[in-house]
């Protein structure tokens, strides 16, 4: 059996890219403070003393430049995984996102991929300041070209990093800041892949299906088993990719039990769970029993922190949304 | 980078005298690299000092005083867990409060998230400072009559702001308006910083661009920031003078950025409204309470720069000159104290925010559909209780 | 009876910033090429001319100098109208739009307000280059504190712009470029509104509702027409405002027909569609007869020209979805 | 505006001589005001001439002529409805011909959306550039051996591209390739112009920053777009040299290239790698097929400017040296015809695409999603034919 190691989520990360830098010399990491700082969450602790300078990059504060440039260096022929240091301050390189990052193959007819994975942590719950709790996830899942993973354990951190690193196509990968430290998972040493486009059944159930991802995944399964006490029997699907989203998953599930609910941090308006709805009801209208809930953030701007746990789905909203679906 | 400051700062014999009569500018139209110095180190005049008369001179003090202390108070109920991330300043006071008393009453000042020194001279209330940093919407609320913009937190994107309210005075006739945008030396590699300023040329706006350099951004030494020599010179490429000034001299710096605004609001024929001031200080503490400096600089580099402590210095100056005393001092402390104190009480007296408040502010009138989500979302938190959401404080 | 002056959608824009700008004088309009050039596709003819270059100004050529400098004069106290040439070149200014035009209220607590409204001409179909044709209205909607507006006739152009001019709120301003010159319509020379947040029903109907917006509503309407003649009954209502939607009038709609249709160009995943399906299922579940079908843009970037026709939305596509939804 | 060039090209006998033993970068070295020029609007030599043989200098001469004949027929496709909106390049041959023939076989070049000269001298088919402004995604196919970036349309966005290529062989340590990454004036002002530069100082890589300044960003000229005097030295901001040179002087800018890669690829030490050249030059035409210039600018201006056409101007220098003469030009205007009547040919002979097409080149893999879409579509288009949804050709 391979060796593993107790890891955090953060941890994960900083081991998934360790181990692959070690196996590929192409990949190179940048970002603001990712040096000797080791990122302002740790995510690269120590893997400029590692790989060298050349390799773990230090940049100016310059998203646009970071992003770009990491295109730059796809172009001739290295992988590139840049940092931008909290989601809400990809913004400045949107341009790139959008208009390079995603578009890079098509314009180029495969002659050139771009295999980067542009690594963001997201959303709220850090007592963070403004700005610093996005989760605009939707931004990225609606331009053609990229892919989008927001994992939620350890282990899949580092399967899913792994395997985006490797990806041909470019990938945003959106750690969940909330819970890079609130808990550990044996972390197999060596290198592996979690495929990117699956979601994972996090807990089985016949009652209701409930769809999240990312940081949301913990109050949903707490949410579960606090309505399990009370006879309702929740499944939890957890979807690690959110660009290209596991359709089949998804559809499985709900014909299953015909109801459904979906939890995510992001605004409601635009959200990912409304793009979810329309597909249940477009594959399976004729098993669905209720209303799908969205138990969502507000149609407003993530409030300063003394506020932010409002905003925050958790698993007292969770639990109200599970019971309107069961309840219908 | 640590020789950056001492390189050119020890050759003060060959900073040229300014202000003499009929060279109001003298200290802006120079090469950028001819930094502009008034005290020494020891609080010796080395340049010739800005008119300014005793009160004033007693109020830049006690400003840098309050500053320096509301900070270390600060960082105290950051790490008591009273506070959240917080943005240390101490070192910095000399660029704040020296800028800042050199704008008139309608001026403006546009920040970034580190000048709770120079925004307290503008008239923001220390409690707000707090109240903002502690997560509450209610630091937020800025008096009328101060003339500030909001806390910008992603880097560099209020200069464009800075350079589009500027336009508007001019757009609008108010000829004597000018103000001032702050920046850390980071802030120069973004392109807000570049577009922003560039506008400010075209439109030749009455802003003055304050670049704190503080020798770092979080992690990242200015000296890997840009290859460029000085960041002052950056402001030729817009069509503008840069200038650097001693950033820990708060009496040089007043005197520039009084020229500066001077210019802003009088220009001679063909001279450009528009000046950065790459103001070279140090940031003696942590980027902000949740980072460790100890991580990628070296404690004696902190101690080197601390000997340039522009509290101290200003105070040196002033006992000599006979401005202070003992007596003075104290007192200016004590009252600082008590301020400080006031403040903390007031903010920490704040209520628990109502979930209501997330919804007010986003627009004029609350869309139907927002207030369908206020409304259930109140009857929710009624229906479990405020503490199934909020953590006990 | 008060005069009207029959205009083009484009003459509209330019009737409604000009009307405006002759009642108040704290409008300037700003961006590339709209001076003496008077924009690219002369939205803004004249209007130097008229108004001086104090309030007609050229800028230069940068995304986010143009938006954060129209930020800037908003809270001095002025109302800009900027203009971005095309809306794929909203991106450089992206951090902008997101972090300080839509937020600006709630971070300032209301003491400024942005009274700005960002134009750009938004959409396919008029055999631009590459970057020239995306329709990324989500991206807008999507981020609560700026309203969305899409006008589909010269009409309602006029009276949407002046609306927005006057909303004490940032409002995105997307007009449909397809359309700009394809009809005239009788449109008062005097100042009138339109009211944001309203949709219209274009066509009345039984069987089944379209929703629609922007320069989809001509194909949507010519394919309402055809399916007549066949004997389905299609109401079609056009949005006007994406946000905030007029979620009643879609509802209600819905609720008669209880079969609906959503035509965008946006692409499928994360377009507006699914946020109005996941809408009707919340509302009127009960109601729905049939899948709510999308009839979009797919999930790739906009092609080149030569193949845009097939990337739109077309009267053939829409009659197949409104019959799907009508013959399930 | 109008003035800009005669200003300092007048100047002739300012501009120093350079490219003396032991002088490699002198073009390089100098004030950004001070313009590059080897021959003067008649073609008589000014400067020392770059050190080339006969047969690259008819190469250049009959790139040129490409170029124009090609930029020629494409606009006329364009009015006759034959291809889609075009954007222009002639007067810009001299800059962009005499830029390409510098770069070595193994160097890239990062392009804007004009640059159809450079491009062919790269080795990409004429029939791909007009495959591409033809909408045609074909169009988009280039060479594996053509070292060349695609066609940025959003303006300054390839620039940071081109700092991560070079950045790329030096951490690779391939030492001795090189890149020219091109943009107009009106690119300077995007904040992509500035992070892009700014990288290229700090890792110091070896990339030539080569600005096509043809005077107008669509309507608006060069002197409104920013504030500072020339473009060249905004260079500076970021570490290393900006330079200006004639652009429609095809061997000062082949010259003035020639040094800015030669020095990326081998400083001295303590040199930068990077360099931007400022091309000073001029659009005849329209900036695209959908412009009209004579909105905005005076058809005197224009004509002034064709006076320093660079292609009479290398022909005129080429006979006197008696590498052309009447017959050699003959041939290479019949060559040049052919070529481009072929191109025409093989392009429109491209078949109309199919609706799979839009799904290809997306992802590596196509995921299920998309699968379906496409599959959906296909019988769609099945179902009612083609021309429910192509305009007929
Ligand atoms: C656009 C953006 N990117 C990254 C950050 C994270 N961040 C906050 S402060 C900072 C460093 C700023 O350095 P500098 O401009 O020198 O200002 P200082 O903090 O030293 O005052 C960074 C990278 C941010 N706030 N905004
Ligand atoms: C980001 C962006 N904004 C606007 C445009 C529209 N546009 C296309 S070309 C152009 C002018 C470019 O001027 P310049 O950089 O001088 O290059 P030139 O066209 O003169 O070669 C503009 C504004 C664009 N393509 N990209
Ligand atoms: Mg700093
Ligand atoms: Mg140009």
């Amino acid at each position: 059996m391979s060796e593993t190691q107790n890891l955090t989520l953060v941890q994960a990360v900083r081991d998934g890219l360790a181990t692959e830098m070690e196996l590929d010399d192409d990949v190179v990491a940048l970002g603001q403070d990712i040096g000797a700082n080791g990122g302002v969450f740790r995510a690269t602790q120590g893997l400029q003393d590692e790989f060298g300078e050349q390799r773990v990059i230090d940049t100016p504060l310059a998203e646009s430049g970071i992003i770009g440039s990491a295109i730059g260096l796809a172009t001739g022929g290295m992988k590139p995984v840049p940092e931008i240091q909290f989601s809400g301050f990809m913004y400045p390189g949107f341009d790139q996102i959008v208009s390079h990052m995603a578009r890079y193959r098509t314009r180029t007819r495969s002659r050139f991929s771009l295999p980067m994975v542009l690594r963001a942590p997201y959303g709220g719950g850090i007592r963070a300041p403004e700005s610093h709790s996005d989760s605009k996830e939707t931004f990225y899942t609606h331009e053609a070209g990229l892919k989008v993973v927001m994992p939620s354990t350890p282990y899949d951190t580092k399967g899913l990093l792994i395997s985006a690193i490797r990806d041909p196509d470019p990938v945003v990968f959106l750690e969940p800041k909330l819970i890079y430290r609130a808990f550990r998972e044996d972390v197999p040493t060596e290198a592996y892949e979690v495929p990117i486009g699956e979601a994972a059944v996090r807990r089985e159930g016949s009652d209701v299906s409930v769809f999240t991802y990312g940081a949301m995944t913990r109050p949903t399964l707490e949410a579960a088993e606090n309505l399990a006490e009370e006879g309702v029997d929740a499944e939890v699907v957890d979807l690690r990719t959110v660009s290209p989203m596991d359709r089949e998953a998804i559809v499985e599930s709900f014909k299953k039990t015909g109801r459904g609910v979906v939890v995510h941090e992001a605004p409601k308006s635009g959200g990912l769970a409304g793009e979810i709805t329309a597909l249940l009801q477009e594959e399976a209208l004729v098993y669905q029993e209720a209303p799908i809930q969205r138990v969502t953030g507000f149609d407003v701007p993530v409030p300063l922190y003394a506020m932010e746990d409002y905003y925050l789905p958790n698993a007292a909203r969770v639990e109200d949304g599970i019971r309107e679906a069961v309840e219908f | 980078m640590i020789n950056i400051y001492e390189s050119t700062i020890t050759a003060a014999k060959e900073i040229p005298p300014y202000g003499e009569e009929g060279e109001a500018v003298s200290t802006i139209q120079r090469d950028p690299e001819n930094r502009v110095q008034v005290l020494d180190e020891d609080g010796n005049l080395v340049g010739e000092p800005p008119d300014l008369d005793e009160d004033t001179l007693i109020d830049i003090y006690r400003d840098m005083k309050l500053a320096r202390h509301f900070d270390e108070r600060a960082v105290s109920l950051q790490r008591q867990g009273r506070m959240g991330t917080y943005p240390p300043l101490s070192g910095q006071e000399g660029a704040q409060i020296g800028s800042a008393h050199a704008l008139a009453d309608d001026d403006w000042m546009v920040p970034s998230y580190r000048e709770h020194g120079a925004a307290v001279v503008r008239g923001l209330p220390l409690k707000q400072t707090l109240l903002y940093w502690m997560g509450y919407e209610a630091g937020n609320d800025v008096p009328e009559d101060a003339n500030i913009l909001p806390v910008a937190v992603p880097i560099a994107s209020q200069i464009p702001h800075a350079s589009g309210l500027a336009w508007s005075w001019k757009l609008q006739g108010h000829d004597d308006t000018a103000g001032i945008c702050y920046f850390g030396d980071g802030a120069t590699s973004e392109g807000d910083f570049h577009e922003g300023l560039n506008f400010a040329g075209v439109y030749d706006v009455p802003m003055v661009f304050f670049c704190n350099n503080n020798q770092w951004a979080i992690s990242v030494p200015r000296e890997r920031q840009t290859a460029s020599e000085t960041l002052a010179q950056k402001a030729n490429a817009y069509g503008f003078e840069g200038v650097q000034v001693d950033g820990m001299d708060p009496l040089a710096v007043y005197k520039v950025t009084q020229d500066a605004l001077e210019k802003a609001r009088n220009p001679d024929e063909d001279q450009p409204r528009p000046t950065m001031i790459e103001a070279v200080q140090y940031r003696f503490g942590a980027h902000t309470t949740a980072d460790d400096p100890t991580v990628y600089r070296d404690e004696e580099e902190v101690e080197r720069w601390k000997a340039k402590d522009p509290i101290p210095r200003l105070e040196a100056y002033l006992r000599s000159e006979d401005v202070l005393d003992d007596d003075a001092v104290a007192e200016i402390e004590a009252t600082v104290e008590r301020q400080v104190d006031e403040a903390i009480d007031a903010a920490e007296s704040e209520p628990r925010p109502d979930p209501e408040e997330m919804f007010e502010h986003v627009y004029a009138d609350l869309p139907p559909e927002l207030q369908a989500q206020r409304d259930e979302f109140v009857a929710t938190v009624d229906r479990h209780g405020k503490d199934a959401f909020l953590e006990e404080e």
